[in-house]
């Protein structure tokens, strides 16, 4: 059996963490092909109930990333996002999500090379944790749907 | 029903060298909602573009996935290629297949299925734009400018010629700034106060120009074009009205012995005092930590004698608000004293100096008249040690950067000292010789071959007094690392350049970002180096980073154009993507249940309360509003609002959703 | 105070008397010494430049055995140990390794519990704690507080705060009714270890140190190092030679000074054990400059 | 090498070494001299301390040897004024220090320190005899070991009289244990050095 491959969506803000990623991209640093990226204009924009419904539709792991603390592009919305993300843990927790699935990291714009390393990292984390598919047993679709009131579905 | 069209781009081998673009293209030709798919060689070239614009028009696409570099290179590109095609600028995503996939993996099936996967978050995405419009704001054609050194000066002038109005902030009593203390300027050792004075004049006069000294920033809010300032323009304790600047009061005043800080301490001043002869404006202000009627409760005596009455020791701050549709910030630098030294004696030397210090004792207008003599006794000094670096390049001392003007200034020092006196003997320690500038290192050279001034390659290791002497220890690395101790009677310290001790505090206060020296930090060190990263705020001078005269004129004007282009035009336009309340029908109005946690965390306070009311102006509810023209789209306020009143333009959370759902 | 005591070898034998000095101002002082049992040499420059852990190895015993005595803080007198001990327990601290080695070496258990002081440190606490109202007889001179290396360097060790010009010793001898000189030797190296293999650099160094003193006007130099003070007192004779000049100065140990102000009889505090005699001129400091008994000069005209 | 005192090291040229054993980098140096001109006895040493340095960031294991044969390195008093000025915070001290138990286990010490070495010898050859200093002892065994029988002749009787030299040597109970660390650390290294 061909070994696991985990899916790992990057909640990234535009400034520091998109970035950094491009730079990657120009330094040609090699990195996994697991990641798929959702810019964000800023850390500050991520209600953190879409992790939630990444997980909801089949995220394996979860990367959240911006500016570092004080560099945010918008004095302080990386600030706010910090804040809540200690709130959200704890709902992580008990929605039953592993917490070794989400990684919360700071890369600047001229981190290329940290970027490519937290992405090797986390999916060889997640690989090793296994999929994901407990999420339903905690959290149903419909309850999702509530917290997250968007409508769900193409 | 949605009409995407994608575009896939190989970036000549960029990206089709390992992503396989036409089964890319094929692949997203299924998508739902994509009715046309293609890959070309150069999206981004002439007939690239002709692609979009031809198949939004014959295909009437309602969207647009352009699969290419990162959208941080070409969106403007595309968008712009999509206006012309005729469809809203808004409605078109770049996937990034190049930076996030094919620079960063091998050729490999999983990187064109990571390819697809791009493309296919992108198109669920863009079902979900909607056309949105650029948002216009007016201009406030007014600029303000904080200090009055030669970069404000420089800067003030060049926007208040260009036609508009200048505000300009000086802490101190008059403008000038450091280069009012110079003595001569390198390299062609033209009179410091001789170039600049004409110009203090001119900012005093200019009719465009309002000048405030003796005042300071309190408080700025607003956005590009539209900025509030309050300024503090702190007690002078005189009406400036009725003041004529005749002298009288500070040749009476009985409290004669305070340390100048324009003469850099070596001189004195009164209480009531104007900072040096040539100041603008020239008239006097109490200093009144220092005055014996303010502080004791006696005196008197400036009031008794002023012939016009013009003394207010009543005087209060005065807080002034004003307009402004840009900002330049200009508050200069400082130098290191000599107690940051150990091991020179942490300043308890009389006679080791600052650079500073030796501009005022060389300059004809300074307290020795311009006779170098040294402090503790008035001697001329027979021997005279200069050394570079000092504090600079020294991480032990905190300072790692290079403060770029000493190696010149100490040349220039030097070789006034050699000029003045002609028997003396004047040696430099330094480690390089930093002179990259238009005839610089003809300059140092000079001073070198022709006043035959002492050039000592190696660091200092200590400073202590004999007999009324200094012991310069040093080493001349040049010569075996031979230990060189000479004995001066003076010694320069050419201290670092630092930034004002409170320009964090002003940094927060206009929020812009500053770099670990506390230097204010342009917007791009090449490209963008007189813009800073909030929009509207310009920066010159050397509170940016050390620099010379040249460098900080150059810069002021470069400021000052970028000022005078933004006030060319009576309104701005700006990107779309802002935040909105949510509105709906009779009878919630909208969502919002006004509990302004949003408006708490927006970092820019773009929110506001509005007020819903019925026809006859009776208050329904107040909710949260926006501000357009303040937001800078962060989304930070969406992400809170528990009700899900307000989305981000352009990031909704229906098109995050989506995208998140096509994984 | 109860406070641990590490007296080291220079104690028992060349500087006795900055031994019998410190015991005969404890009582005044409000100290009590407790010895660290079955103490060995720290090892000084000769262990840390021959061998690694041999420098750290010695001290770590020292400290092992303080620990076991169940002290607290260990007063080290001397400037040259104390530099060995604190050292050892700041690398212990830091480098977690190297800690495993020394303990395996040493065989004994090792917590790094025991803080590690100096005498001028114990000194100025005790004394601004103790000495109000106990100064019978001020010492009345002109001195030149001499730190030399080890109170002053390497900075994350330093005892005194401003460590090119310091200023607590000066503090302390103002208490005693001393006038402190400004001067410009404070922290030049004495030469330290080369003593004894090298006494012409050793003299070279501490001859430049004595003459600045002497030539400001110090009446005596004071010193908190048993290095130091064989290198400015025991080594006068080589110092004279090499610089053709005679000083006269005295030098001495900062608890001889606080003794001598506390009235504690001279033999007592081991002033006879010096090599240059400890004398100072009454009235006129310009008596004959060229008495032949070098030991009946007096100081203050060298210049 | 043998690395019984330090951690094994990977790299086998100097600054690597100095690296791995004092955690200092010879690049961080400038090259501005200043420890140079506060070290005490820079004009004694045959190189002066910036050019120890300079000697290992070339890169010719040539110089590096060279750097170990000086008689600076043996000179050095840990004073660390170098370190404690050095704006580059380079602990030169520290890198000298390494440098001396280099050029001892390599075998390269300078004729001239001879002395030096034979006091530092003579001074750990009193302390393992005995667990503490016996400085008479001290000084005889390093006249023996120089033959500088003259030197400190005149001191000597003084401090007798004054009652400050023994003639007989302090010994303690922990004598065994002090020995076994002796045998431990600077033995074991001698012994394989020889081996
Ligand atoms: C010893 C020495 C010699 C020099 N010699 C030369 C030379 O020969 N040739 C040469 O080209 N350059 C020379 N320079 C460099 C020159 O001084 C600077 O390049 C120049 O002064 C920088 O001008 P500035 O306007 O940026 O800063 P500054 O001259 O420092 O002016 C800043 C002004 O802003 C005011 N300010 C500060 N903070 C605030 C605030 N918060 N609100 C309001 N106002 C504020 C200050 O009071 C000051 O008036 C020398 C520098 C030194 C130290
Ligand atoms: C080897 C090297 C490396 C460098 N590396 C860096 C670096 O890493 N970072 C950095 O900041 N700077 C670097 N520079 C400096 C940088 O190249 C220059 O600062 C910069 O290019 C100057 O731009 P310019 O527009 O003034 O001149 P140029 O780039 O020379 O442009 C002048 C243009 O004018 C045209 N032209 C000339 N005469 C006429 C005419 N009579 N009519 C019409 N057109 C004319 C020329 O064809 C040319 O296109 C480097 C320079 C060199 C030589
Ligand atoms: S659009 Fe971007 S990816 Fe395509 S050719 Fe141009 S630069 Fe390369
Ligand atoms: S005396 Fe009066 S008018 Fe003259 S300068 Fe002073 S305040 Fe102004
Ligand atoms: S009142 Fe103050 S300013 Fe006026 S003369 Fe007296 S001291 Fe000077
Ligand atoms: S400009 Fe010259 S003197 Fe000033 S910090 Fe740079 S190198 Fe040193
Ligand atoms: S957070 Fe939401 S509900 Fe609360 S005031 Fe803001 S928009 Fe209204
Ligand atoms: S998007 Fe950001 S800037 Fe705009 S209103 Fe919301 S929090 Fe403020
Ligand atoms: S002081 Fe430091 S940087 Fe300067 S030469 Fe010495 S080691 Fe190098
Ligand atoms: S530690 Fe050594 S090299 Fe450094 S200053 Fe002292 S004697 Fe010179």
């Amino acid at each position: 059996m061909a070994e696991f491959e985990p899916k790992v969506v990057a909640f990234v803000c535009n400034w520091c963490t998109y970035a950094g990623a491009d730079l990657t991209g120009t330094s040609r640093m090699k990195y996994a092909t697991n990641v798929r990226m959702i810019r964000l204009p800023c850390t500050g924009r991520i209600d953190f109930m879409l992790l939630l419904q990444a997980f909801g539709h089949g995220a394996d792991g979860i990367i959240v990333s911006g500016c570092h603390p004080g560099d945010c592009h918008y004095s302080a919305g990386n600030f706010h996002a910090r804040r809540r993300w200690m709130l959200f843990r704890e709902l992580l927790d008990f929605a039953g999500i592993d917490l070794r699935r989400v990684h919360f990291s700071w890369v600047s714009a001229a981190e290329g090379a940290k970027w490519a390393e937290l992405v090797n990292d986390v999916v060889n984390q997640v690989r090793a944790l296994g999929p994901y598919d407990e999420f339903p047993k905690r959290l149903n679709r419909q309850s999702l749907e509530q917290l997250c009131s968007v409508e769900v579905g193409r | 029903m949605p009409r995407i069209g994608v575009f896939i781009c190989h970036c000549g081998e960029n990206i089709s060298g390992t992503v396989d673009c036409a089964e890319v293209a094929k692949v997203s030709a299924e998508f739902p909602g994509v009715v046309h798919s293609v890959d070309y060689k150069y999206m981004c070239s002439d007939p690239g573009q002709n692609l979009i614009k031809n198949a939004i028009q014959e295909k009437k696409l309602t969207g647009v996935v352009v699969a290419a570099c990162s959208p941080r290179m070409h969106e403007p590109t595309f968008r712009r290629a999509c206006a012309e095609g005729g469809l809203n600028p808004f409605l078109c995503e770049m996937a990034n297949l190049r930076e996030h996939c094919s620079w960063v993996h091998e050729k490999l099936p999983a990187t064109t299925e990571k390819a697809i996967d791009l493309v296919r978050i992108m198109v669920e995405k863009v079902k979900r734009n909607r056309p949105l419009f650029s948002i216009n704001v007016p201009v406030t054609k007014t600029a303000l400018v904080l200090g009055g050194g030669i970069a404000g000066i420089q800067a003030a002038l060049d926007i208040a010629n260009a036609g508009h109005k200048v505000i300009m902030v000086e802490r101190q009593a008059s403008i000038g700034g450091h280069m009012a203390q110079l003595s001569e300027t390198f390299p062609t050792l033209d009179c410091s106060q001789c170039i600049l004075t004409p110009r203090m004049v001119e900012v005093a006069q200019h009719p465009n120009i309002t000048l405030y000294t003796y005042a300071e920033l309190e408080k700025l809010d607003g956005f590009i074009g539209n900025f509030r300032a309050v300024i503090r323009k702190k007690a002078k304790s005189i009406d400036e009205k009725l003041c004529t600047g005749c002298g009288v009061c500070f040749q009476k005043c009985p409290n004669k012995k305070i340390l100048s800080e324009f003469n850099t301490h070596l001189g004195t001043r009164t209480a009531i005092y104007v900072p040096f002869p040539q100041a603008v404006p020239n008239k006097p202000v109490i200093d009144r930590e220092h005055c014996m009627y303010f502080q004791k409760g006696k005196c008197r005596i400036c009031e008794k004698f002023c012939p016009t009455k013009a003394i207010r020791f009543d005087q209060q701050d005065e807080l002034i608000e004003v307009n402004v549709g840009a900002v330049v910030a200009a508050t200069g630098y400082e130098v290191k004293d000599t107690d940051f030294f150990p091991e020179y004696g942490y300043g308890k030397y009389p006679d080791i100096i600052t650079g500073l210090q030796f501009e005022r004792l060389a300059s004809a207008s300074g307290p020795t008249g311009g006779v170098i003599k040294r402090p503790s006794d008035g001697r001329i000094p027979e021997t005279i040690a200069f050394i570079a670096c000092a504090g600079s390049r020294d991480p032990a001392k905190g300072i790692s950067y290079c403060s770029k003007i000493c190696c010149m200034y100490t040349a220039k020092h030097a070789m006034l000292y050699k000029h003045k006196v002609h028997q003396g003997k004047a040696y430099v320690f330094y480690m390089d010789i930093r002179a990259g500038g238009k005839m610089y290192e003809e300059f140092v050279r000079r001073t070198i071959e022709e006043d035959e001034v002492h050039y000592v390659r190696g660091r200092v290791s200590r400073i202590y007094d004999r007999d009324g002497k200094l012991v310069v220890r040093g080493v001349d690395t040049l010569l075996n690392a031979k230990p060189i101790e000479i004995e001066a009677d003076m010694v320069v310290l050419a201290t670092a350049m630092v930034a004002q001790p409170d320009a964090e505090e002003l940094a927060q206060k206009m929020k812009v970002s500053y770099d670990e020296n506390k230097f204010l930090s342009e917007a791009h060190p090449k490209l963008r180096p007189v813009e800073m990263n909030t929009a509207g705020i310009f920066v010159a001078g050397a509170c940016q980073a050390p620099k010379d005269i040249p460098e900080t004129v150059a810069q002021a004007s470069a400021a000052a154009s970028k000022v005078a282009g933004l006030f060319s035009k009576d309104e701005l336009s700006r990107e779309p993507v802002v935040a909105v309340v949510s509105r709906t029908g009779p009878p919630e109005f909208s969502n919002c249940v006004g509990c302004f946690l949003c408006e708490s965390a927006c970092p820019y306070q773009a929110i506001e309360h509005e007020e819903i009311k019925t026809r006859d102006g009776k208050l329904i509810k107040t909710v949260a509003k926006i501000n357009q023209g303040v937001c800078q789209g962060c989304g930070t306020c969406v992400a809170l609002c528990r009700t899900k009143s307000i989305d981000l333009q352009g990031f909704t959370n229906e098109q995050i959703f989506a995208e998140l759902v096509s994984l | 105070m109860k406070i641990g005591f590490y007296p080291g070898c220079s104690l028992l034998g060349s500087s006795r008397e900055y031994n019998e000095s410190l015991k005969a101002i404890a009582p005044a002082m409000g100290l009590e010494f407790a010895e660290v049992p079955d103490w060995n040499c720290c090892g000084a420059t000769a262990a840390h430049s021959l061998d690694h852990q041999l420098a750290f190895a010695l001290p770590a015993r020292i400290l092992a055995l303080a620990e076991k005595a169940g002290m607290e803080e260990l007063l080290v007198p001397c400037s040259a140990c104390f530099s060995r001990l604190a050292a050892t327990r700041y690398e212990l601290q830091k480098n977690a390794d190297l800690r495993k080695e020394i303990i395996d070496i040493i065989e004994m258990p090792y917590q790094g519990t025991v803080k590690v002081s100096n005498a001028l440190e114990v000194l100025c606490r005790a004394a601004a704690a103790n000495l109000n109202g106990k100064i019978t007889k001020p010492f009345a001179h002109k001195v030149a507080c001499y730190y030399g290396c080890y109170l002053t360097r390497p900075t994350e060790l330093a005892t005194c705060k401003r460590t090119e010009d310091p200023q607590e010793m000066d503090e302390l001898m103002k208490v005693v009714g001393a006038e402190p000189i400004d001067w410009a030797f404070k922290v030049e190296c004495c030469g330290a270890g080369l003593s004894v293999s090298r006494t012409d650099l050793v003299a070279g160094l501490s001859g430049k140190i004595i003459k600045d003193a002497v030539h400001r006007g110090a009446e005596a130099i004071v010193v908190a190092c048993p290095m130091c003070h064989t290198n400015l007192d025991l080594r006068r004779d080589a110092i004279e030679a090499q610089s053709h000049e005679r000083y006269s100065i005295p030098v001495l140990y900062l608890s001889q000074v606080i003794g001598l102000a506390l009235g504690i009889d001279p033999r007592t505090l081991g002033l006879h054990r010096h090599h240059v005699p400890v004398r100072f001129p009454d009235a006129a400091p310009n008596a004959s400059a060229d008495s032949k008994k070098p030991e009946l000069q007096l100081s203050g005209k060298d210049d | 090498m043998t690395a019984s005192s330090h951690p094994k090291s990977t790299a086998h040229d100097l600054p690597s070494q100095v690296k791995q054993n004092t955690g200092e980098s010879v690049f961080n140096c400038y090259q501005c001299g200043k420890c140079t001109a506060g070290c005490p006895l820079a004009a004694e040493m045959d190189y002066s301390p910036n050019q120890i340095v300079r000697m290992l960031q070339l890169g010719i294991p040539e110089l590096e040897e060279e750097a170990l044969k000086t008689f600076t390195i043996w000179l050095c008093l840990t004073c660390e004024t170098c370190s404690a000025r050095c704006p580059q915070e380079v602990d030169l001290a520290a890198i000298m220090e390494y440098l001396r138990q280099e050029s001892l286990r390599r075998g390269l010490v300078h004729p001239k320190a001879k002395d030096i070495l034979a006091f530092h010898q003579a001074f750990l050859d009193s302390i393992r005899k005995n667990g503490r200093l016996h400085e008479v002892g001290l000084v005889a065994a390093y006249k023996m070991k120089t033959l500088h029988l003259l030197q400190d002749v005149l001191v000597a009787p003084k401090l007798l009289f004054r009652g400050k030299l023994k003639l007989f040597p302090h010994s303690i109970a922990g004598k065994k244990a002090v020995q076994k660390i002796f045998k431990r650390t600077i033995q074991e290294e001698e012994k394989e050095d020889h081996s």
